[in-house]
């Protein structure tokens, strides 16, 4: 064929910037939905997207991807695997798609205020193609639960979760609104392809394909592993709007628009991926650690990323790294306690066996998160199950919208981080955290915690069934239990008889 | 006439085929996108196989096995002609459907 | 506890869709009832005073245009992201065979002094044009009220790109066959100066910065893309062909597929919001104030294009027909 | 995070299959001299040199028993440690600063 290659016509695709004359160019591109540091815009038509596609090259590659994906799409339907798949790893699915298929669906809209609004015609080209991938995103991920909801109602959350007010979900959709929804195309494209999709999806949707593929479900790891190439190529829209911010001295605002970016999805992120790792994929199948994995790809290769950009880790590094040592660790004991306000049923899973893994992965577990376990173990052995259901509302963190709490035993230094703004305190987990508060306050200030919504009157009757009702349990389906109905203190009990 | 209860509307919905065992029979109770519902014997007349794990498009039946295609409506072949499946007549009363399958026997055709 | 008082009964189909009693389409699983921020009163997770708030709830939630549910909106192709590519690999695996053959055959070297001026004027510089229709359908997609009618948006705007990479291509071989006519360098200078794109240039910038979502809708779909497929698309395809350039009247006439596409759901969104009383008013009172721009556009472009009088009135009815033929 | 986890370690990470094995044969190919490391993950292998590693499109095609495009290895590129540059006829891995 004597057709031309994609580079001898592709810059001339990508010069589309006019001057206007009938409308200004403030009003064509408002600074607060385009450029709020009005760079100019010879500048932003420096913009190289380091990873190039065309429209023709798109849609046969996406044609063989989704032909590969959706090739398991008869055979799944009569599948044996999900009914024989242990709770443990249908927990880690219902929580994914839970979580993430609408969220992809608001990225389409968020790629396309790139495509609107992005001062630069490569921009605008580049997030077409992400716009269009987000939508096979979420499509994928609702089409393949759908054909499990007839086997478990609980899957019926792919679709319902972001309309409920399940507090996993308000915790969510305030994290995706403050980086993706509510920002402009430049620092958009730092907090979603960067932070977000450079630095963290690939926890998801890599991290999590090693232990489906130990657990013979092909479908998924196939199926996660497709996104993530698609999100390999658009996540690219960051790098080049960080050289170009750097440049034209941004260099500070590119650094905290990541440092608020990351933190924020890394919060989401310690929940949805940590705990499954650690906790919800039986030992056997377990292929790495949650650390492990965070090490691979965070700190060595999303901050390798960073540096050679010019900037920096974020300044709350230190507090990071203990948090990946204790976030979900403590997270597991808290959404075990309240399995109830969840849409899968997290296995508690922590006998002899979980412990000494988690012990040697997490030197001093035992210590620490062990003794709270302990006092758990023992009301199950003396069958007071009642009792390992809390009778107190915890605080909530007035940004990630998660409890607070902190490592117990030995090590135990609950610290409150406040912080009054217009008369009112607010309460954080942490101290990045309250930091993002603190760095626009009139952003945050007005939104209630599923907490304030029982103490300001929201929820009717604010008694606990009418905050499950409110968070859609016993609506959309019934809340969680322990997924190995506490099978996994066996060990204990014939270790006593011993 | 024996009618006997099967299910309702709403257990088997438009575009849904399910096996359902009536007076000791094995019915395939199909509801197509017309809205119209069809009872019809529920192996393939050509071996044994199930024909509720064939694909159903539009009033096509065709077989998993071997592809053999049913005209549901009439019951007729379509490919091969020379097949057919057995149709046992099908009342729906309000909500409930009613299927009957006395004096009807499954049909078998060999390749 | 409430889970159990509550009997919840085994679902066939996601909860939303159970009432229906019929078995959803591919296209009803992935594409219905997705958005998160039309579920409450306030569509952003943050103060209400934030600027997004704001916007989101000037031009959407408080446009004129009304419906109490614009999720039962659907698309006529019920297309998903796995077929448009499926449809989409076919049709560019056309367009690649055109190209290769008229290639081969040396074609552009047989084009007159006449016909490669008019190339340059009308034809190359519609990338700028093509692009400002694929930013409007993108405001679109974050702006509309349902994820059926983003979903639509979408495929609208990918297929600008495709037309804007192949005008690219096509701008790259008449530059490498015609060194010395600038082609690849004039054409941003015709798109801002030259008078044949000066109806469409102001159509496009006044459409752009129409952010309610409604009346960017009928500017956009209504006005001015109609406008462009009678205008660039078909009259300058007809022009094409009586000048003996069959490879352009051959890529237009591909081009109008996907534009018919975009007409059918247009039509079936009209529809939809005319069953809404008041509805029909909002609309014709936008088209009468946008018709004129979108019939000077025509008529500038038009006018340019060489042997071809009848042109912009052929293209004047034409979208006027349409916009009867769905009831405006 | 420990100095160790610093380094100028680049290239890409990809899902297993034919693909992968193809690119673990082309790399030592078009990065004569560099040493690899190869970490298989069971769905996915990481692929790593030392600064810059280069997949050309042609070496690629030789070792896949067909033509072969860049945008292709997109099907299986999930993922890649350093910066990275497309054109027509390769990829490359690269970091600017060096350690």
């Amino acid at each position: 064929m004597a057709l031309l290659e994609r580079n001898e016509w592709y810059d001339i695709a990508r010069d589309t910037n006019w001057t206007p004359t009938y409308v200004s160019q403030e009003n064509l591109f408002p600074p607060t939905m385009s450029d709020p540091y009005q760079i100019p815009i010879d500048e932003w038509e420096t913009f190289d997207e380091p990873y190039k596609v065309s429209f023709r090259e798109y849609v046969r590659t996406q044609r063989e991807k989704d032909g590969s994906a959706y090739s398991v799409k008869a055979a799944l339907s009569r599948s044996r695997f999900y009914d024989q798949a242990c709770e443990g790893w249908a927990s880690v699915l219902k929580l994914h798609y839970g979580t993430v298929a609408l969220t992809e669906y608001q990225a389409c809209q968020f790629q396309a205020r790139m495509v609107r609004f992005g001062p630069s015609p490569s921009m605008r080209n580049m997030a077409t193609f992400g716009m269009l991938d987000e939508m096979r995103h979420a499509q994928l991920q609702l089409f393949f639960p759908h054909e499990l909801v007839h086997r478990d109602r609980q899957y019926d959350w792919a679709h319902e979760a972001a309309h409920t007010n399940n507090w996993a979900v308000i915790g969510g959709r305030h994290a995706m609104d403050d980086i993706m929804m509510c920002r402009d195309a430049v620092t958009g494209s730092l907090m979603v392809s960067f932070a977000f999709e450079t630095g963290l999806t690939n926890l998801q949707m890599i991290g999590l394909s090693t232990d489906a593929a130990n657990m013979g479900d092909f479908t998924f790891s196939n199926l996660i592993t497709s996104i993530q190439s698609d999100e390999a190529r658009h996540a690219q829209l960051g790098t080049p709007t960080i050289e170009i911010m750097v440049r034209n001295g941004y260099k500070e605002d590119a650094q905290k628009i990541l440092d608020i970016a990351f933190w924020r999805v890394w919060r989401l992120f310690s929940v949805s991926v940590g705990i499954p790792m650690d906790y919800y994929i039986p030992l056997e199948q377990r292929h790495m650690s949650f650390k492990e994995f965070m090490h691979e790809w965070v700190n060595r290769q999303y901050v390798r990323q960073v540096e050679d950009l010019g900037l920096a880790k974020p300044w709350y590094w230190q507090h990071f790294l203990d948090d990946i040592e204790n976030h979900h660790h403590c997270q597991q004991g808290g959404i075990w306690s309240w399995r109830p306000t969840v849409w899968w049923n997290p296995p508690g899973a922590v006998g002899p066996k979980e412990r000494q893994w988690l012990e040697k992965k997490y030197p001093g577990w035992n210590d620490s998160y062990g003794t709270y376990w302990d006092v758990i173990t023992e009301n199950l052995l003396a069958d007071r199950e009642e009792k390992t259901h809390p009778e107190c509302v915890p605080i909530i963190c007035n940004m990630c919208q998660i409890p607070i709490s902190n490592r117990p035993g030995k090590a135990w230094k609950a610290r409150p981080y406040q912080f009054e703004h217009e008369g009112r305190r607010y309460n954080f987990c942490t101290e990045p955290c309250r930091w993002i508060f603190t760095t626009d306050p009139n952003r945050y200030k007005d939104h209630e915690t599923i907490v304030d919504r029982m103490y300001s009157g929201e929820i009717q009757p604010p008694d606990l069934d009418g905050v499950l009702k409110y968070m859609g349990i016993g609506v959309v389906s019934e809340g969680g239990r322990d997924g190995y109905n506490y099978q996994w203190i066996e060990g204990f009990r014939s270790a006593a008889a011993e | 006439m024996a009618f006997e209860r099967v299910c309702s509307l709403d257990d088997l919905w438009q575009g849904e085929m399910e096996n359902f065992e009536v007076s000791g029979t094995e019915v395939l109770l199909i509801h197509l996108d017309d809205g119209s519902i069809h009872a019809i014997q529920s192996i393939c007349p050509h071996q044994e196989v199930e024909l509720v794990n064939g694909s159903l498009e539009g009033k096509v039946l065709t077989c998993s096995m071997h592809l053999w295609q049913f005209d549901v409506s009439s019951g007729e072949g379509i490919n091969p002609t020379h097949a057919e499946v057995a149709k046992y007549p099908v009342r729906v009363d309000g909500e409930d459907i009613f299927v009957d399958t006395k004096g009807i026997e499954p049909k078998f055709t060999l390749a | 506890m409430a889970n159990d008082s509550n009997e919840l009964k085994p679902l066939k189909t996601w909860s939303h869709l159970a009432g229906q009693r019929r078995r959803p389409s591919e296209y009803e699983i992935v594409s219905t009832n997705l958005l998160w921020s039309t579920d409450g009163d306030m569509p952003w997770a943050l103060s209400p005073n934030i600027d997004m708030n704001k916007w989101y709830l000037k031009y959407r939630n408080q446009s004129p245009l009304k419906h109490e549910d614009w999720d039962a909106f659907r698309d006529p192709d019920e297309l998903v992201y796995r077929t448009y590519n499926i449809k989409q690999d076919g049709q560019e695996t056309y367009v690649d065979g055109l190209l290769d053959e008229h290639n081969r055959n040396e074609h552009d070297t047989g084009y007159g002094k006449d016909w490669l001026e008019c190339l340059a004027k009308s034809y190359t510089p519609a990338r700028y044009l093509i692009h400002t229709m694929q930013m409007g359908s993108a405001y679109l997609v974050q702006m509309v009220p349902a994820s059926t009618i983003e979903n639509c948006a979408m495929l609208q705007a990918a297929d600008q790109l495709r037309w804007i990479s192949r005008i690219s291509y096509r701008t790259k071989e008449l530059q490498k066959s015609f060194a010395n006519l600038d082609f690849g360098g004039q054409e941003r200078n015709r798109w801002e100066k030259d008078p044949s794109w000066q109806g469409f240039r102001k159509l496009m910038e006044r459409t752009l910065v129409t952010y309610d979502w409604a009346e960017h809708f009928v500017a956009l779909n209504l006005i001015a893309k109609p406008a462009i497929d009678e205008a660039f698309i078909r009259q300058l395809g007809k022009a094409s062909r009586r000048n003996g350039d069959m490879l352009l009247a051959l890529l237009n006439d591909a081009q109008m597929l996907d534009s018919e596409r975009s007409r059918r759901w247009t039509k079936a969104l009209v529809e939809f919001a005319l069953n809404i009383e008041g509805n029909r008013t909002i609309l014709e009172e936008w088209i009468k104030k946008w018709e004129p721009l979108g019939d000077s556009a025509i008529e500038l472009y038009c006018d340019g294009l060489p042997d071809s009088p009848e042109a912009s009135s052929e293209a004047k009815i034409a979208v006027k027909e349409w916009r009867q033929s769905i009831g405006l | 995070m420990t100095d160790n986890e610093r380094s100028n370690s680049v290239g890409p990470v990809l899902r297993t299959g034919e693909v992968a094995d193809a690119v673990i044969e082309a790399i030592q190919e078009d990065n004569p001299g560099r040493k690899f490391v190869i970490d298989d993950k069971v769905s996915y292998v990481r692929i790593e040199t030392e600064g810059e590693c280069i997949i050309r499109k042609e070496t690629l095609s030789k070792y896949m028993g067909r033509p072969f495009s860049i945008t292709e290895l997109e099907l299986d590129l999930t993922s890649f440690s350093g910066r990275v540059e497309t054109t027509d006829n390769q990829i490359r891995f690269f970091l600017e600063r060096s350690l």
